[in-house]
């Protein structure tokens, strides 16, 4: 089943063409890496495939929702505490009990900081907060963009195993990184060297 | 029915715009200044004066006009930004922030008219009459879209943004004009108006209507030169832009 | 003309300076709102002649 | 594992989450909801040093300076309505939910409108008791202070939606929103004014209640509508 189609995209910043002719596929079962130097349009594209950034992008993209998108940026107030942050997650699609969700934070290595404000927990575990959401969504299109940075040796494989879950399942998954393959014998490149307009 | 579609298609197109638009501003331009000079000239010197106030309401010629133009060319603005955000055409981007300054410019004509008449009417350069209010506070509103506009470096997002922007305005401004009514009417009532309501003489009424009607041309026309000022920049790489200055 | 002279429509029973000064400045503001848009017509206008000319000159080269 | 078969949220549900969330995090900050409160204090404390203490004249001024003021605390809250929203990236994730953004925005909205318009309107016969303001106008000064803020909170929250991703975008927002509240700031005056002078305050009331009923209907589209702008800009 594909879960998200892409053809003939092109992505305009500001006056300047990013990216052109960008066409992808992505089927469930299916993890597809985003490669391309700095600047060259990933985050970019990332958004206009989760249909945030129309302004300046053509082409035709049809995506299955509601799906999953987590950036930089992730969505969680320094005031709250992990518990109600994922509970009041604003793009939250499901229902989740506290129950569910202190096994979520406890997968994530976060057991016995539930009730802490976010703020007070070191960067990494922040990330870990947002990530927690992964467990939590209903979501079978996931599109994360550089979700393996200020995560540690072990955040990494512990992703590595979620994202392998997800596709076994059924899901499908787009993420940018600039770190080897993790997923060989799973993974499509999408190259956005070839697209990239000089 | 299918022409007029045909028509409104064709607009949306730059390369025809542009020909179009130089067509008709060519013809727009004589027929403007000759009605701005017959108004003025019959305003100012053929119409007898008013009864109360004397010679000073000629200032009526052009600070009624200026006025309701200005009024018009923000609902001018709405329009275009209605189809900007529901049709996408990018003409409707062009074409409203084409007649934001042009409405800004008139309305501060108004203001500034009145300001002059007011001088003689009621011995002061400001007085905070009904209209007067209105038309300082449709300035803020024009002035408002042309600063959000510049605000935004990414120019597609700026036309979205003015375009709700005089959306939600067009929805206040009868609102607006109304509470400056009643809030007028609540503290000073019953004095001198700059136009009551009695009926006013075919001889002062003819040169208004010729001078609305000037206005009403002179808005047209400015804000197709602004249109083709902005197309000749945005398309400035353009391959028919290129073609068609070669051969003109 | 309702005016017997042009000295009286001039003057205008004392209002004359301030009929006078209004549409002096609505002209200034018309005059202002025909050209300034003409003048970055032109200014764009001479942009794309002289990368016209560049790139022809590129081409020949 | 993720799991995909769990009820999904009604939309009123929906609302009541982002409502929370918003609530919580104001809560949080105490300093948000108090520093309006302070500013109109501050203010109102400027106006008897402004305009001498003659407490006829500042009786008979009491409903337009404290309307003025209020509008203005309503204008400085406003500026940072949807910003830390932008910041953090949970505009992003409303955005992309399944339910109406306009919907979720109107959540945020009615948070923040109770933790400070419709908190000063509560606490605003105080501060009309230091102006002087006749006792006849107080029920009158708080009710048209409630739907008033509303409205305010309103076209802010437009404002704000539409200026969010300016850098700086603070004065343009005044100049964006100052005159959209003209109508708000004649009819709360008038009704007040009306009150004091022992006259029926009713038709400005009403008024007031039709533009806020209006607002509430039309503010929430076109918020939505802003914000995605916003977003991808």
């Amino acid at each position: 089943m594909v879960l998200l189609s892409a053809a003939e995209v092109s992505i305009e910043r500001g006056e300047r063409r990013l990216l052109q002719g960008v066409g992808l596929a992505v089927a469930s079962g299916q993890v597809w890496q985003v490669l391309g130097a700095n600047g060259v349009g990933k985050s970019s594209l990332l958004r206009a495939l989760a249909g945030l950034a129309r302004f300046g992008v053509e082409g035709s993209i049809s995506r299955f929702e509601p799906l999953l998108y987590l950036a930089h940026a992730p969505a969680i107030k320094c005031a709250l505490s992990p518990l109600e942050n994922l509970r009041c997650h604003p793009a939250c699609d499901v229902t989740s009990t506290p129950a569910q969700i202190a096994l979520a934070l406890e997968a994530v290595q976060l057991g016995g900081y539930e009730h802490q404000p976010v703020g007070s927990l070191s960067a990494g575990q922040q990330r870990r907060v947002a990530l927690a959401r992964l467990l939590l969504t209903g979501a079978r299109l996931w599109l994360l963009d550089e979700p393996f940075t200020a995560l540690d040796g072990a955040g990494c494989d512990w992703l590595e195993e979620c994202i392998r879950g997800h596709v076994s399942t059924g899901g499908a998954v787009i993420f940018t990184s600039h770190q080897p393959s993790r997923f060989s014998e799973l993974q499509q490149d999408l190259d956005l060297a070839n697209y990239a307009v000089s | 029915m299918r022409g007029m579609w045909a028509f409104i298609h064709k607009l949306g197109s730059p390369p025809w715009f542009f020909g179009f638009s130089g067509t008709l501003v060519r013809w727009l331009l004589p027929v403007t200044v000759l009605l701005l000079a017959v108004g003025a000239y019959w305003g100012l010197l053929v119409a007898p004066p008013d009864f109360r106030q004397g010679n000073s309401y000629r200032i009526i010629y052009i600070h009624v006009p200026a006025a309701v133009v200005a009024l018009a060319g923000y609902y001018v603005m709405a329009i275009a930004g209605a189809i900007s955000l529901i049709w996408r055409i990018k003409m409707a981007d062009v074409a409203m922030r084409a007649a934001a300054p042009v409405g800004a410019v008139l309305t501060a004509v108004a203001l500034v008219t009145g300001a002059i008449w007011g001088k003689p009417t009621w011995g002061a350069w400001w007085v905070w009459d009904a209209r007067i209010t209105s038309m300082l506070i449709l300035l803020f509103l024009y002035l408002g879209v042309v600063a959000l506009f510049e605000a935004y470096e990414n120019k597609t997002a700026a036309a979205k943004a003015c375009a709700v922007l005089t959306l939600v305005g067009t929805v206040n401004i009868p609102i607006i004009y109304k509470s400056v009514d009643w809030w007028y009417s609540l503290h000073q009532p019953a004095s001198l108006k700059f136009t009551g309501e009695s009926a006013i003489d075919a001889s002062m009424l003819y040169p208004l209507l010729v001078m609305i009607g000037a206005f009403y041309l002179l808005f047209a026309m400015s804000m197709l030169l602004n249109m083709r000022a902005e197309l000749l920049w945005q398309h400035r790489n353009a391959h028919w832009l290129r073609q068609r200055l070669d051969v003109s | 003309m309702y005016f017997e002279s042009l000295a009286a429509a001039w003057h205008m029973d004392g209002h004359g300076g301030y009929v006078w000064m209004a549409y002096a400045l609505t002209t200034m503001a018309v005059v202002l709102m025909v050209w300034l848009p003409l003048a970055r017509f032109r200014r764009h206008l001479r942009w794309v002649s002289a990368h016209q000319l560049r790139q022809a000159g590129d081409s020949q080269l | 594992m993720p799991s995909v078969d769990r009820p999904s949220l009604s939309l009123l549900t929906a609302f009541g989450r982002q409502f929370r969330r918003h609530g919580q995090a104001l809560m949080a900050s105490l300093t948000d909801v108090a520093n309006p409160l302070l500013f109109f204090f501050m203010v109102v404390t400027l106006f008897p040093l402004g305009l001498g203490p003659d407490p006829q004249q500042l009786a008979s001024m009491a409903p337009g300076i404290l309307w003025v003021v209020a509008l203005l605390a309503s204008l400085m809250v406003s500026a940072r309505m949807f910003a830390s929203d932008f910041e953090d990236g949970s505009l992003e994730q409303m955005a992309l939910a399944s339910h109406p953004l306009s919907v979720l925005a109107l959540g945020e909205v009615a948070a923040h409108w109770l933790a400070t318009g419709c908190l000063l309107a509560v606490v605003s016969p105080l501060f009309a008791m230091m102006l002087g303001l006749p006792s006849q106008g107080l029920g009158v000064l708080v009710l048209s202070l409630l739907l008033g803020t509303l409205c305010l909170t309103l076209i802010g929250a437009v404002g704000s939606a539409l200026t969010v991703s300016i850098r700086r975008g603070g004065l343009l927002l005044s100049l964006l929103i100052i005159p959209l509240n003209v109508p708000v700031l004649i009819f709360g005056t008038a009704a007040v004014t009306e009150a004091v002078m022992g006259r029926d305050p009713s038709t400005w009331l009403t008024l007031m209640g039709a533009l806020a009923a209006g607002m509430l209907a039309l503010a929430p589209l076109a918020m939505g509508a802003a914000l995605r702008i916003s977003l991808d800009s």
